[in-house]
């Protein structure tokens, strides 16, 4: 049997036995088991090693605060690193590995920076590695030379790379009152607001319900308290309006009584469930929130305090109770305040030997003279640690007689054999959640501990939290505080009686012993009391310049323990209370946090793919899909063996020699309603729109209030009051809230209905010379000649039975029309489209051809209209209507705004016929060893069929005063310079005689 | 945070959007005071405690709320539809119609 | 003051540490100075520094109302960076990266700038060529700029997923080689132990609560700890911009106060050794020296001076993140914090004289203020010793706004949550 | 007369999925509605707009924000101020609507291809719908008829609610099948059939 396993007790299944291993180690534990209280029972005390010293450490506590006990857990490949070994509960097969270790363990390489402590004194890197001011090494070098070795050094565990298999999830929930904390009090508030009818849902971090009525050991009405408590979780399950949420770390309090929590789904498991997830994460939107979340033990601060088997007093108490495992053989506890002597109590019969009760206190009264006697303890009042003995495991300690006034020790060091020391420094309520829901905290000079401020957001405490640390008062104030969270006042009725061990609940204010040696406040960082002392020296005396200058309370445990003794040691130093050191605010979250957990449903799913009605038509007939913001559309049909540029170069080609036809369905689209529709596009139009005619479309551009451009796309009048607005892809979105901005606050009185139709309709664009033989041929119901659907004219009709809306418009330049019909016969129309195109050549043609076409023509697009042009800069002045006002009109001729060096909008032509680059830059004078006298920059460009030369659209100061003018290109991070001619952006057909036919 | 929206009741945060300082003025349309149209765009009252701001409820009615709420504790004092604000509308519809 | 020194340390190493004196001294503040400096952040002490350094004038106060570099140069994510667009920007954080390369020798204080270079990662062709046009632009001012293919992005974070599967995937980045991070904290303490060693009161706990004047003029504030006059007073309070001018009567300025959040993992081994941006979100990624991978993206996205984050954007970034590096999701968000940023109409920060007679205004850093640190204070230092702007700083007024003059990096206009 | 795509289509499983043998806690399934019509009011007008759709489909929408009715062919709820959205199974709902809703009313917008429905049922249907969308589903707080509108992230959605467990999700049509994996992903867990 394990050698520290009591022989009954704790709420293990002794039935089951797990198997699992830590550093390949095999260990058998009980289900029930966390990975420490296996460890412990098969007596290992060697768990980990510190960040900076690599010092051997042990378990220090029994839970979620846990500074020194950090593991990896391994599932295959996936790697979890940094878990604290009190929050693993094992299962068959669980696989652990310690962390921060070379080669192992036991044998720690970099232990060696034990011995340079001094010198590595909090704030070293701060005064050294700078490196010389001159030769090769000046500048940041020698830092980074040095850097290299300490990154490799740092670091606790090792994340993996491989993706994490496993699935996580959010889950939106509300309830009127939310209880975090499920010890007594707790408990009693779920009841009590369960009993009003109100919504509840109760969270505990911990696999079980009952927090310290699991190990105290009391009773209550008789009854142990465990079995008190699991009747009163069962009474809460047989509610419909409780949710229970066990394994479950409520960690953010977030604005508008908004909490985030953490629930554990299958961590416990050998493997997940069908489609369960491993974490979910549980946003909960709570009326009120009751606060019942304990308090937290904290450590002493002595020589030695961190020697593996020194451990907090309560920890040792729950792995007796809870898990049925002894700490050690022979203990001594070491302590300030009353709980101590519980503790004793409870492992003495459990079956330890408590040797001795060293208490800091002289004076002590008789209850707990009473309780030590019980325990067969000696007690040494008045005395204090001063060292402790041993290597990877406790062999003994020191003691001395101590004054706890002046902080003197007197008298010879006796030595005590023991194989565990237990300490207690007092309690801290952990009042986390309080300060992050917005309050600062409040220093309890009786208690010695901070308390929850008054509720800023919607929240009552109960129990420890509130710094009442017996489970009678636990009790009566968790009741009210579910009552009052519910908004009642409760008759009065009889309380449970709790049968409890004495205690007085303010601890002596001793929180160090000076003596000679390392004294560790924060465990895991190893900061010692002279670090803090030496903030204090150089001047790092507030509360956050103690934590930033000796990473106090940094470390993965965030200084659950260690923060209220390290504030005492600046204080003292500093000859000031404690408060006026300063508070630290907690952030969330209030325990780490698993990044899966967070992106929840998104991981693997970050955005949703947005897709065309033909969108399968196009994967089906061979087109290579780009990803424009969320949408995908073809952006080459692809023949066997052509390149990306020959097969761009030819469908542009077979569109201007034939016809072809583009998917344009992720065009935005607004339908524009109602009496005042035109008056509205008058306003945001920079043009006019109330004088087109219904059944004619007409290009607009829009710009922002500041006067630059916006957006731009065509517009249809198919009714008086009835409009269809067409937007770029990229600012569809944009536009619509645009226009929603301006009817809702600006001109409520215009009666316009906007409504994203985007999605209800596909459109195909059909252009080329053969593209009105190829309507005609599949359009029934309407002709498409000249006269009746002339340039800029919608006619309505019907494609192989589907009724469809066509408007004569072109972005390619060539004769072309957009064809619309509903989204659900979008493909159906499409194939119609193909099969009446085949006797004429139709090609399909994708993004590259439909950006090649649009640059010989010279239209401008999200590469041109980039937030920084103007109309004049893109030569777009010519839609800057001067009989009304719109929106920029007012703003649009500022000086900047018209200076004539801006950057506008030409065309260019590469002089060596070789291809140019998006983003190069043009400059006069070519200097490809030194770089400089940028004029502009490329937006697009491409291999122009139509021209048969290499061209680009590019944004030049001072552009149109430069046409016809020679200059070079220079791209510098493709190493490609070579002559250019600066053209006008108009190309190809430049009197618009093509489209116009 | 949760932003009551007159409409749909309480709402997170995440489904709104916004559109910053509620106390700017419009100049009217056809106005050529240059300074006005440039505090209006550019200027921002950014006050440490209650703010009088526009959102909108993008991921819900779309509506456009003015609410007040303090910048300092995110508390939200009142919220009610932008539209509603009368004297505004009354103040460009006239101007509409000269 | 003793000098910094591995030497010095192990000296003190010898004596205990015991006489190690503080890093700066923790003066009463005087009736006058030449110069008050308003924020002891890292803007306003970096200014003290090169207002004693360069200009020769020491009789200055930096006050701080709380504790030194309690704002934003101990909150932010510590990237230093020059990547800009606009050559107004370029210029100016060019200047503060040559600075940067020199100020852990500079300050004899070791503020750990890393040169691991920051990789903006491109998901669309047209994304590539919005990078080859800044990296050109940054190129043709003379500052380092190389365009990564996928397989080199590959080597240099092994981490990443690049695979064509992903949702946006990589097709390649830009990389500036001599951008990286730096310890902030120290930066605030570097400035601080510089300037008080030259002379400079830095006097924390001292609250500005009105200013004193004379007609128009600023001649001094009134402060919890009492009147202070000076023949100048200089602001640097970004993040609290708009709350301090309120007390000097001007109550709209082209800023709004957001929050942005930052997040850290609890420490690894070394994953990531450069620092990385996503182009299809808003996110952005360091590894820090203590193993803590380093975080965040946008903006909360309303005016906030709470310091408080909200959990929209806590659940974006971490989506973001797992989006770039699947094999992260076990690993665990360790702390978030917010900081207050002045968001400008443009992006782009304000140092100038002005707005009234005898004040000087550096503010609007966005969230770009870090990196800015050594030039900001070096050309506010400037523009208050000579009264008037030094080059790198003169397009950065108050009245570009208005006169169409806007440094607009991102192009989104008027609307400071989007820059 | 030709039949409408469903945008699901490649990604629609008729069957039992996921953790179905320990049950089927929800069932799946597009309604393919033949109207889907989006109607507005000017402000004041609201009245006449709620009375023209009784007098063109017979639902007699009750009033507040929210509100809705649903008689299985035919549904309506309000999702916006003045603002409504009109469903039935067959098609052509538009032509019901011309001369009712006058320009003096408020607007009628035809969405019947612009919007894809779905429907989950069953009783972990509010289950599966909480891992989206931040609204409280539980039936005091979102009664039988009502409609919500509200958003996944980059989703835009109107929900009504058509039965105990029974809600209908309206979402644009390019997202449909995005949002249709991640519904059948979410529902693994509890079980589900698509029908």
């Amino acid at each position: 049997m394990s050698p520290r396993r009591t022989e009954t007790g704790g709420r293990i299944d002794r039935l089951r036995t797990i198997r699992f291993t830590f550093d390949g180690t095999p260990y058998t534990g009980y289900a029930g088991d966390t990975l420490a209280s296996a460890l412990l029972a098969n007596g290992v005390t060697l768990f980990g090693r510190s960040f900076k010293y690599h010092r051997p450490r042990g378990v220090l506590t029994a839970g979620v605060e846990e500074p020194n006990a950090l593991v990896t857990v391994l599932r295959g490949e996936v790697r979890e690193p940094n878990i604290a070994a009190t929050m693993v509960e094992i299962y068959d097969g669980l696989v652990a590995v310690s962390q921060n270790r070379f080669p192992s363990l036991a044998w720690d390489v970099n232990a060696i920076n034990q011995l340079g402590g001094k010198i590595l004194s909090a704030g070293f890197y701060y005064k050294t590695f700078m490196g010389p001011v001159i030769g090769p090494l000046k500048g940041t070098r020698f830092w980074m030379f040095c850097e290299h070795f300490i990154r490799r050094a740092a670091g606790l565990g090792r994340a993996g790379t491989a993706a994490d298999p496993e699935r996580y999830e959010r889950m939106n929930a509300f309830c009127d009152v939310l209880v975090v904390g499920s010890g007594p009090a707790g408990l009693m508030a779920a009841r009590a607001a369960a009993d009003q009818g109100q919504r509840v849902i109760l969270c505990e971090l911990e696999p079980h319900f009952g927090g310290s009525a699991n190990w105290s050991g009391e009773t209550i009405d008789g009854t142990p308290v465990a079995d008190w408590a699991a009747r009163a979780v069962g009474q809460l399950e047989g509610h419909d309006n409780v949710r229970l949420l066990p394994r479950t770390t409520v960690w953010g309090y977030y604005d508008g009584n908004t909490l985030a929590a953490l629930e554990r789904v299958t961590d416990h498991k050998e493997a997940p469930a069908k489609g369960e997830p491993r974490h979910r994460y549980w946003a909960i939107r709570a009326k009120s929130v009751v606060l019942a979340t304990g308090s937290f033990e904290r450590p002493l601060v002595f020589p030695g305090n961190d020697r593996p088997c020194v451990m907090l007093a309560h920890a040792a108490e729950r792995y007796a109770n809870e898990f049925g495992v002894l700490p050690g053989d022979r203990i001594a506890l070491f302590t300030n305040n009353d709980s101590a002597y519980r503790s004793a109590l409870a492992l003495k019969s459990a079956g330890a030997a408590i040797v001795a009760i060293i208490d800091v206190r002289q004076d002590l009264s008789s209850e707990m003279r009473k309780l030590a006697t019980d325990a067969e303890a000696e007690i040494l009042s008045g005395h204090a640690v001063v060292s402790t003995e041993g290597g990877k495991a406790l062999s003994g300690l020191k003691v001395q007689r101590f004054d706890m006034v002046s902080g003197a020790l007197t008298g010879d060091a006796r030595s005590i054999h023991a194989d565990c020391l237990l300490m207690s420094g007092g309690w801290s309520p952990t009042i986390h959640l309080a300060s992050q829901a917005g309050a600062r905290a409040e220093w309890d000079a009786a208690r010695q501990a901070f308390l929850p401020p008054k509720p800023t957001q919607k929240w009552v405490g109960a129990g420890a939290f509130i710094g009442s640390f017996s489970t009678a008062e636990a009790i009566a104030e968790g009741r009210a505080a579910g009552l009052s969270a519910a908004g009642a006042t409760g008759a009065p009725t009889a309380l449970p009686v709790v049968d409890a061990a004495p205690g007085d609940p303010d601890p002596a204010p001793v929180f160090e012993i000076k003596a000679k040696g390392k004294s560790f406040v924060d465990f895991q960082h190893d900061v010692t009391a002279e670090d803090v002392r030496l903030a204090h020296r150089e001047g790092f005396v507030s509360v956050e310049h103690l934590k930033r200058y000796t990473t106090l309370g940094m470390a993965t445990d965030q200084g659950k323990s260690s923060n209220v003794p390290g504030l005492a040691i600046m204080a003292e130093a500093l000859g000031k209370p404690i408060p006026e050191v300063g508070t630290t605010r907690f952030r969330p979250p209030y325990s780490a946090v698993s990044i899966g957990s967070l992106a929840a449903e998104r991981f693997g799913d970050l955005k949703p793919e947005r897709l065309t009605p033909m969108h399968d038509w196009h994967i089906a007939n061979g087109a290579t899909m780009y990803s424009a913001g969320l949408w995908y559309r073809p952006m080459i049909y692809g023949l066997a063996g052509e390149t990306i540029e020959q097969a761009y170069v030819r469908e542009a080609k077979a569109t201007r020699d034939s016809a072809g036809i583009v998917d344009v369905s992720t065009l935005g689209k607004i339908a524009v309603q109602g009496p005042d529709a035109a008056e509205l596009l008058d306003r945001v139009y920079t043009n006019m729109f109330s004088t087109l005619a219904v059944g004619k479309a007409r290009y607009g551009l829009m710009l922002r209030e500041d006067g630059l451009a916006f957006d731009d796309g065509t517009t249809w009048r198919l009714g008086e009051q009835n409009f269809l607005m067409t937007t770029t892809t990229a600012n569809a979105s944009k536009v619509m809230q645009h226009l929603e901005y301006f009817l809702d606050v600006i001109w409520p009185e215009l009666k316009v209905t906007v409504t994203s139709v985007t999605d209800e309709w596909a459109g195909a664009a059909i252009g080329g010379p053969k593209a009105r033989a190829i309507l005609a041929a599949c359009v029934k119901g309407t002709a498409v000649d000249n006269v009746t659907l002339p340039f800029m004219g919608i006619v309505h009709g019907k494609i192989a039975d589907v009724p469809v809306m066509i408007c004569r418009l072109s972005f390619s330049g060539e004769m072309a029309f957009e064809v619309y019909s509903g989204a659900g016969y979008g493909t159906h129309v499409w194939e119609a489209l193909i099969e009446a195109g085949k006797p004429f050549g139709l090609v399909t043609y994708g993004l590259e051809a439909l950006g090649t076409m649009r640059i010989e023509k010279g239209h401008v697009t999200g590469a041109e209209i980039d937030g920084r042009t103007t109309a004049r800069d893109l030569h777009l002045d010519w839609m800057l209507s001067k009989k009304k006002p719109f929106i920029g009109s007012a703003m649009m001729d500022r000086e900047g705004l018209i200076a004539p060096d801006r950057l506008q909008l030409v065309g260019l032509v590469s002089l060596d016929n070789r291809p140019l680059n998006g983003g190069a830059h043009i400059v006069e004078e070519l200097d490809e060893a030194n770089p400089h006298g940028s004029i502009g920059h490329i937006t697009a460009c491409c291999y122009s069929p139509a021209l048969g030369k290499h061209i680009a659209l590019a944004l030049v100061s001072g552009g149109k005063a430069r046409h016809g003018t020679r200059a070079f290109v220079s791209d510098p991070l493709r190493n490609r310079f070579g002559p250019i001619e600066i053209v006008s952006n108009h190309f190809y057909d430049p009197d618009g005689s093509r489209m116009h036919g | 945070m949760l932003i009551t929206c007159p409409y749909c009741g309480p709402r997170d945060v995440i489904e709104f959007t916004y559109q910053g300082d509620g106390n700017r003025q419009r100049p009217q349309p056809s106005s050529q005071d240059l300074d006005a149209w440039n505090a209006y765009v550019y200027d921002r009252l950014n006050p440490a405690g209650d703010h009088n701001e526009i959102w909108q409820h993008s991921g819900g009615c779309r509506a456009h709320l003015r609410v007040v709420r303090n910048t300092l504790t995110h508390e939200i004092s009142s919220s009610g539809f932008a539209r509603g604000d009368h004297k505004a509308a009354a103040r460009h519809k006239s101007e509409a119609k000269s | 003051m003793a000098e910094y020194s591995a030497f010095s340390l192990l000296k003190n190493a010898f004596t205990g540490n015991k006489d190690w004196k503080p890093a700066w001294r923790k003066p009463d503040p005087k009736a006058s100075y030449d110069v008050i400096v308003i924020g002891g952040g890292g803007h306003g002490l970096s200014t003290a520094y090169y207002l004693a350094k360069e200009h020769g004038i020491t009789n200055v106060a930096v006050l701080e109302k709380g504790w030194l570099g309690s704002g934003n140069v101990g909150r932010n994510t510590t990237a230093v960076r020059s990547n800009y667009l606009l050559p107004s920007n370029t210029r100016f954080y060019e200047h503060s990266m040559k600075m940067w390369e020199n100020l852990s020798h500079d300050l004899n204080y070791n503020v750990m700038f890393s040169q691991r270079g920051c990789l903006n990662l491109a998901h669309t062709p047209a994304q590539f060529d919005d990078y080859a046009r800044r990296g050109n632009a940054m190129r043709h001012l003379g500052v380092d700029a190389e365009l990564m293919t996928v397989a080199e992005i590959k080597r240099l974070v092994p981490a990443l997923d690049v695979s064509g599967s992903a949702r946006f995937p990589i097709l390649g980045g830009l990389m500036q080689p001599r951008a990286g991070s730096a310890r902030h904290d120290a930066v605030a303490w570097g400035y601080a132990r510089g300037a008080d060693r030259r002379g400079v009161d830095i006097i924390e706990n001292c609250e500005v609560t009105g200013f004193l004047r004379d007609g128009d003029r600023i001649t001094g504030v009134s402060t919890t700890r009492g009147e202070i006059r000076a023949k100048k007073v200089a602001l640097a309070v970004a993040g609290s911009t708009g709350r301090v001018m309120q007390l000097a009567g001007i109550d709209k300025m082209p800023i709004e106060s957001h929050v942005l959040q930052a997040f850290v993992t609890e420490s690894l081994k070394p994953i990531i050794d450069t620092i990385l941006t996503f182009g299809m979100g808003h996110f952005y990624i360091s590894q820090s020296d203590k193993g803590g991978l380093v975080y965040g993206g946008d903006l909360d996205g309303y005016n906030s001076y709470a310091q408080r984050g909200s959990l929209p954007i806590v659940d974006e970034v971490m989506s973001e993140m797992l989006a770039l590096f699947p094999g992260l999701a076990r690993v665990r968000m360790l702390r978030s914090w917010g900081g207050v940023c002045d968001m400008t109409m443009d992006g782009s920060p304000i140092i100038t004289t002005g707005p009234l007679p005898g004040m000087y205004l550096n503010c609007g850093w966005c969230y770009g203020g870090f990196k800015a640190t050594p030039a900001s204070g070096w050309c506010f230092a400037w523009t208050i010793a000579k009264d008037e702007p030094h080059d790198f700083n003169a397009p950065f007024t108050l009245d570009r706004f208005y006169r169409g003059l806007v440094i607009d990096d991102k192009g989104q206009g008027a609307t400071p949550r989007l820059h | 007369m030709v039949e409408r795509q469903s945008p699901l289509e490649p990604e629609y499983y008729p069957g039992s999925h996921g953790n179905f043998e320990h049950g089927v806690d929800v069932i799946l399934s597009e309604t393919r509605p033949g109207s889907i019509l989006q109607l507005a009011a000017w402000p004041g007008e609201e009245k006449r707009l709620m009375s023209a759709i009784y007098k063109a489909t017979g639902l007699a929408l009750p009033d507040g924000a929210g509100g809705g009715v649903t008689d299985g062919a035919r549904s309506a709820f309000g999702f916006a101020p003045g603002k409504f959205t009109v469903v039935d199974e067959a098609e052509g709902l538009a032509a019901a609507f011309s001369g009712v809703v006058t320009p003096a009313i408020g607007t009628v917008t035809d969405l019947s291809h612009g919007r894809t429905a779905m429907r989950i049922a069953g009783p972990k249907a509010e289950w599966v719908l909480a891992k989206f969308f931040a609204i409280d589903f539980a039936l005091p707080a979102f009664p039988i008829g009502a409609g919500r509108s509200t958003t996944h992230h980059d989703v835009f959605a109107q929900i009504q609610r058509t039965g105990a467990d029974q809600f209908d999700i309206y979402v644009f049509r390019s997202f449909a099948r995005s949002f249709w994996k991640a519904l059948c992903h979410a529902s693994e867990e509890v079980g589900y059939e698509v029908q």
